[in-house]
């Protein structure tokens, strides 16, 4: 056994990629869950193929999953590639352009064969020639290697075939010196009902890891030391699954039972299908047959005095437009999430894009405003959609969450919040007084009318779509009642604004340039600024949670700065909106790829400005 | 819904709100209300637990007129927002009234799932066979070749026939109605709230502005009775002025006969309501000229409720599994420590 | 008979009031032709009731039409009445307060009965107290003078009773010098089949006019001349069948079949009835199960090579976004006219709005960009409908045409437009070249794409939702493809700004104030202008017809006023997208009755300004 | 649609498009594609009057792979599409391929329009009783319980029985096959061209990743003749491995008897397409255990079509009004001059 290096570095940023059936997403769950484990900061980005399975080898089935794990705080998954693992050719293919220079490359020797090159548009075989020169090149046949060393074990070819990507893990275990442990305790638990599984992939991860070991060409291993968190019991979180666990939160906190209405669509889908694990929480959900009875089932529900919530993402989203419409003149609580991924239409489904917003503040008719609130982070889900939940109930009414493709598969690692540390949300429901019940009288406050829930004697009432009188409720075409009820609609929603916390600057108060953002460019934005700063650039961030109302202190802090840069996943929308209101020149950011940001493209941008 | 502690009875004038009915003087619309607001003191409902879901359409106005809980909500979509109010409140009695258009024009898809997850809600679809409130355009249930504002050369659709769109998609109670025939639209109104899951009730409604005498044949006194076979369970299908006409199968199809010439009540069919094969030939009876229109229950057979499905899911779930304990669910199962 | 007086005017506005039953649409209508007949400038505006026929004499259920005649050009229907006629006291309730102090008031009394009067809220009387004294009141009791004039004719009492609003119109005839012959001769026309509603009708229309020739109460003839109009042959137009005319001669024009899919919907149905009459023009219009089935058949048609044409409002268009969303991806020609009403949600469905601006701009998920037009008035309906088609089939693209409730049934004299005066629309389909065939080439200069059409042998392609592919129109994930298809669409739109005339200015080029409208705020806009600069005030007026993309010398007019104001009928639409574009501090006036702009409200604010 | 001059004579590669196929191997979407690239060029219809409409699954990617005119369009709304395809050129053959969630989920309001108004469309749905696109959710057609990704304590949905949704709306035309059965689909594919009017196909298809072996009974060499009843027309309904089985009437109920006790084949039903009664049992068969699931024509009716009327009425309004003047149409009646 030859001496190894060990050489500490700050962070590392890997993919995986192979084909859809490589198990290249089970891959990067591992590896950053022992990551995790050893204490790195982390960030995800797994990148699906084209919804359909393409023909193995094919460059539309390509899956990969990308992962930066780091010994200080990091906010995103980072951008060029420190090592790269690529099972067939059409994931070299499709992933070497984003490896570093000198750049690790694993590759699976064993699928290089020349009907995959050919499918993966290879016109010679790039182990052979000299394309792949510039990179640090480990050409294993991992398919032999395997075989031989599960010669002694009673399992078909099949199954250790399947096997090779735990190949890969335990290689990259090695090299980046993480324990093994962790994953063959998991794969005990998951295979629980199919020992040989348990035994042929504990088998690959070894033999991966061991291959690090001995083998000569390896002479160095990276060790990423654990991040300074704060302290406290972490979990690595996935930003749908901390959605959903957002919206259970707010049930519990509210004491309502939590009803979820909507209809499978990419990537919303998921928070479908983790809600309707819990039953045991009392949790309704009803998968509709259609996007329209998806919310319309959720604002019966909420008519009916449930913490409703639908999930949908962009076409799901247009089609619900008008049944919103009737919960914002109705004023009943809706939680909206949308998931939004790349357009217009059926567009990019898998891919990731932040156009929707406009959608979500107009896509009604009339005069219909709605509060827009939107999480910065996969962890930070959670907080938003329980916020949702609190403002829909406190104020009566439909309330939307942008998440995007990027912050739904992403994870971070998540300091797993208490639950009494959550402000409690308080419901009251009307009760019966003298006198008729007049729905549509207001809070003076918050100006959100009462919830009079069916089955509550005394407060028998109608409501509908059709105009309001105010106080009463009752249909109205007075123009002048009209004008009063558009203008108590908008205050409404402007008045949240009292909700809103002072607005967070990254970097100093005031400067050069001030980066704004909302959603999930909060990562790529964070991590330019720092390097920015680095450098001694005046630059700032702010990030927005809340795009409609926006914060009291937007306009004051704008001011502070020469120049204000607005970079979104769309061709420029919460821009406009600023443009507007503070008539000040922000510019934008405007790259629409479906992919997040790259911390590159937005120093760049700033340094065309500064 | 079978909650009967309301403590005094109730009686129609508890169910009539304070809002002006707006219907067109002498609109069908009238009777359906009242004898909705004579039936329902008798079902043994407390006032507040009645909730009316509708549309839009004419017929939509419905719930603002009945002191219950009422939602006017958006063209053809009451059938999924009910179903959103009775798998949240199981214990409500959940009404959906819709017409025509709304129910079979834009909100088809709604009925349709509604019936197939047998929802223990009541529809009651006022089919006046036009779009009322849209001032007189052909609807789905309009007769092929109708001139209307919008088919001035005759519209060029065939129509759904009702009781066999709710049939074709697993409705498990259909019946229906005319405006007109006070005492049996009561019967079916109570037969609706009785049956357990989605009910589907057709009532002929005449609108006297846009399609007057729609339904004239099934109630003008001279030639009602030649032209409605009202069903009873059990009995033999005799009709007409002078019950000398009945009902009877010729291989799968049913023909009109009279009794008499060498025909007896014997040699007739005999309604069975639980029947579903016997209840899609009913349904056809309307596409042939020379059969009667059924009036009364077409079929009805027990299955169990989505909501109450549901509800199960969530005991039994709350028994396996435990009363879920978030604060460890947010945990998940691999944590770490950060000291 | 007494001599009487005949005073000479500028303007009338005049307002029939009734039950919906009392045939007050009817009333207008003949009133209004027969002034265009005698030369006057004409603006009308019919104010049906709420959408179902209420209890004859309740409030809700009152009918009233609205007209201005001048012997000046006018531009809307004016703003305080100088006659009501009030056939109920119903009637008289919701009316009387836009009636001018002094102003004629004509009711009838034969209407004014208990009952009535309970149930439209008068406690007492008003033709017996003092409420009514600032007014020229006449009180007649029409139905029995009804009765006595046909005491010697054969028909019911309920027909004469039926004829009472033909009485009103002969009085008003006679009071304001308008010949009876055209209407008589329309009644011939109308009832050829039903000569005793000839006969009575004719009656009571005589009687009516005789009654004001006789009666000394009647001391005074107003008389309007004529309007100097342009030289031409006139009609008189409504909004809504100007622009199903426009979609037929741009059909025409083309030389493509009309294709019209929707779904009936107040105030865009007149639409569909209006087309499914042109049969002999084979028109072909599919009315639809729903409001997504209207577009869907409408963009299977343009796939087939029809001119394809959608029609709602409001809540219709919500539901068709996601397919517009479509026809936006897969660049196929498609003219949607949203007939805008109050909203949110069901909202005022008979009523007046402009609140669809940004629904059309931005309610589809993505980046989905289309142009968007608007008429101004009635008659220019017909101008945008045939615009819009020109543009759909020239760029290949779904466009929107903004109009509105008061233009849709308001109307104006109208000199005919000459077929062979407009230009030309020149439509051409791809044709069979060497090689395959490639859907996404484009037009270097308009960047359209070819339209190849179903049964074109050799144009095999297929098409779809999903992000294309630039040129070849296969599917494509690619992020540079999007994010230049996502850049292709927008400039296609924004090139559109060549297709837009100059701006033409009312007034001084140069000044204090700019009034920017669009719509149907032109006309009130307009009236208020010309006033204003009667009175010496530095106002001008600039007005739009397109408004995606703005017009390319907006900004530089813009800056040549010291303050530009915005009126809408909406809470300030239009205003966001001028603040953000040009960063000036315009102010918006925002009224939102449900109701059009008096000329009044608009002057108010000017005053205000400056 | 029966154009027939297509010069020289077609050939299954003539329908392959240069797309790379993209289901998961083993789906049965392989076998439907290439049984209808077989069928096509046999139908006597030039390749270029070819139109695929399909909305969004992984059933709906198929007009990608057919060289013809394809629209993939969005999800639900191909019927309605496919509609305005006709109507503006019913000389084209139009083609809708659809799963069971796109035509019967958030489709299943323009498939029972389309089918009402007897466009002559052919509707292919590949029904595998699960959302294949969106991986593996229950559909409309799933059986009660299903445990899927969104249903993991059992679905609480009552199935859609399709044949049933379809004659319920009126439908002129319905029949259903199974995937891996390459001539029946074929022969199938034939008649939906042949039938004038809408024609709605159910296609048992196997998503070997979500939903393994729905239809193994009808497929398994071992038994499926034993499950499988194939209809023809005028002939007894016979089946089974040695053909001994078949079904007879019993009042309104179809049962499963065993030829040769007594029953010959003459006391069995016989099959007739052209009868909607007998086919509204025949949908029924798939809810009762004891029957066979029947594969084949269900149901063939002649009924005008929607696309040719309308030609009518343009054609008659033009002969009784005249070609349209549009100069004198925009003046009007009433017109008057300005000097
Ligand atoms: C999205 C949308 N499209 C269209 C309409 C217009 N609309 C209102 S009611 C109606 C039809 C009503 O017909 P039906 O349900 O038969 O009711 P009726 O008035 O005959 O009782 C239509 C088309 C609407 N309200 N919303
Ligand atoms: C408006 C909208 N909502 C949801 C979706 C997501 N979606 C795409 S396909 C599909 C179901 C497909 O099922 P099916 O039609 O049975 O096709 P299969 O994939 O099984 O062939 C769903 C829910 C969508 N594309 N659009
Ligand atoms: S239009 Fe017809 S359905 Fe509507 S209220 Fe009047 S009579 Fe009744
Ligand atoms: S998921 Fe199922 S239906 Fe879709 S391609 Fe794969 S096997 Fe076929
Ligand atoms: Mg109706
Ligand atoms: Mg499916």
């Amino acid at each position: 056994m030859a001496e190894k290096n060990v050489e500490k570095i700050e962070s590392v940023v890997i993919r995986f990629a192979g084909d859809s059936g490589d198990g290249m997403q089970l891959m990067g769950d591992r590896f950053t869950n022992t990551s995790a484990l050893v204490g790195n900061d982390l960030g995800t980005f797994p990148d699906f193929p084209a919804e359909i399975r393409a023909p193995a080898g094919s460059l539309a089935g390509v899956s990969a999953f990308q992962l930066q794990f780091s010994s200080k705080d990091i906010f995103t998954p980072g951008d060029q590639l420190d090592a790269l693992v690529a099972m067939n050719p059409a994931a070299l293919k499709m992933h070497i352009k984003d490896l570093k220079t000198g750049g690790i490359l694993i590759v699976n020797k064993s699928n290089f064969t020349a009907k995959n090159l050919k499918m993966a548009g290879w016109e010679s075989n790039p182990l052979e020639d000299d394309s792949l020169m510039d990179y640090m090149l480990y050409d294993i046949e991992i398919s032999r290697l395997l075989a031989n060393a599960t010669e002694d074990m009673d399992i078909t070819s099949k199954t250790v075939e399947r096997s090779k990507n735990f190949f890969g893990l335990g290689l990259l275990y090695w090299m980046y010196g993480r324990p093994i442990e962790p994953t063959i305790e998991w794969l005990k638990k998951k295979f629980k009902k199919r020992p040989e599984l348990i035994e042929a992939n504990t088998r690959a991860l070894k033999t991966g890891y061991n291959f690090g070991d001995i083998t000569e060409s390896f002479a160095t291993q990276y060790e990423v030391g654990p991040a300074p968190f704060e302290s406290g019991t972490y979990r690595n979180i996935v930003g749908n699954h901390a959605a959903g666990l957002g919206l259970l939160a707010a049930a519990q906190s509210s004491g309502l039972p939590l009803f979820f209405g909507g209809y499978p669509i990419t990537p919303a889908s998921d928070i479908l299908h983790q809600l309707s694990h819990y039953r045991n929480y009392g949790v309704k959900t009803f998968q509709a047959e259609d996007e329209i009875a998806g919310v319309g089932s959720a604002i019966g529900a909420s008519f009916t005095g449930n913490l409703s919530v639908t999930a949908s993402s962009g076409p799901g989203i247009c089609l619900k437009g008008e049944a919103i419409g009737l919960a914002v003149i109705s004023e009943l609580p809706l939680v909206v999430l949308n998931i939004q991924r790349a357009g217009p239409s059926t567009g990019m489904p898998t891919k990731t894009e932040q156009a929707d917003f406009f959608l979500s503040m107009y896509g009604r008719n009339g005069e219909s405003p709605v509060p827009i609130l939107t999480p910065a982070t996969p962890g930070d889900c959670f907080f938003i959609a329980y916020e949702a939940c609190r403002i829909a109930l406190k104020y009566m009414t439909p309330v939307f969450v942008l998440s995007d493709a990027f912050l739904a598969n992403g994870s971070e690692p998540w300091i797993i919040p208490q639950l009494s540390d959550l402000q409690k949300i308080e419901v009251s429901f009307a009760e019966k007084e003298d006198g008729p019940y007049l729905p549509y009288e207001r809070d003076e406050k918050s100006l959100a009318r009462q919830w009079a829930v069916p089955g509550t004697a005394g407060l028998e009432h109608r409501i509908g779509g059709l105009e309001r009188e105010h106080i009463s409720g009752n249909v109205s075409y007075d123009p002048d009642n009209h004008d009063l009820m558009v203008k108590l609609r908008a205050q409404k929603v402007a008045g949240m604004i009292r909700e809103i916390p002072p607005t967070e600057i990254y970097g100093d108060s005031t400067g050069e340039l001030l980066i704004l953002g909302w959603g999930s460019t909060f990562g790529a934005i964070r991590t330019a600024v720092m390097s920015l700063r680095d450098d001694g650039k005046s630059v700032s961030q702010a990030h927005l949670k809340w795009l409609n109302p926006l914060p009291a202190d937007l306009g004051e802090i704008l001011l502070r700065f020469q120049t204000v840069l607005i970079p979104e996943v769309n061709s420029g929308q919460l821009i406009k909106l600023i443009r507007s209101e503070f008539l000040i020149d922000a510019i934008g950011l405007n790259i629409v790829r479906g992919e997040p940001y790259r911390k590159s493209q937005i120093i760049e941008k700033v340094e065309e400005i500064l | 819904m079978t909650d009967t502690s309301a403590a005094t009875p109730l009686s129609r004038k508890d169910f009539v709100s304070d809002q002006d009915v707006r219907w067109c003087p002498g609109c069908g619309d009238y009777s359906i209300l009242a004898q909705t607001q004579k039936t329902m003191p008798d079902l043994g409902v407390p006032k507040e637990k009645f909730v009316f879901v509708a549309g839009i359409g004419c017929s939509s106005r419905f719930p603002y007129y009945m002191n219950a809980f009422g939602f006017h909500t958006i063209h053809g979509r009451a059938p999924a927002i009910a179903t959103g109010v009775k798998i949240a409140n199981p214990d409500l009695s959940v009404w959906v009234i819709t017409g025509d258009g709304d129910a079979l024009s834009i909100g088809g898809n709604h009925l349709i799932h509604v019936l197939r997850r047998n929802v223990d809600i009541n529809i009651v679809m006022f089919n006046n066979q036009i779009y009322g409130l849209t001032k007189g355009q052909y609807s789905p249930t309009s007769e092929f070749g109708k001139k209307t504002k919008s088919s001035p050369f005759g519209s060029l659709d065939r129509p759904f026939n009702p009781p066999s769109v709710a049939l074709g998609a697993q409705s498990t109670f259909v019946a229906r109605t005319i405006d007109s025939h006070t005492h049996h639209l009561q019967e079916m109104l109570k037969r609706v709230h009785e049956h357990k899951g989605t009910s589907f009730l057709e009532v002929y409604q005449n609108c006297n502005i846009f399609n007057d005498g729609a339904f004239a044949h099934l109630k003008d006194r001279e030639v009602k009775d030649d032209n409605v076979l009202e069903l009873k369970h059990g009995e033999p299908m005799i009709f007409g002025k002078e019950k000398n006409k009945g009902i009877r199968l010729n291989g799968f199809n049913p023909e009109m006969v009279k009794i008499g010439t060498g025909i007896s009540a014997d040699d007739l069919l005999v309604h069975d309501e639980n029947n579903r094969n016997l209840a899609g030939l009913l349904a056809n009876f309307t596409e042939d000229d020379s059969l009667p229109t059924p009036l009364g229950v077409i079929y009805s057979e027990d299955q169990p409720r989505y909501e109450e499905l549901m509800i199960e899911q969530i005991e039994e779930a709350k028994k396996k599994l435990g009363e879920g304990d978030l604060q460890k669910l947010l945990a998940g199962t691999d944590t770490w420590e950060v000291a």
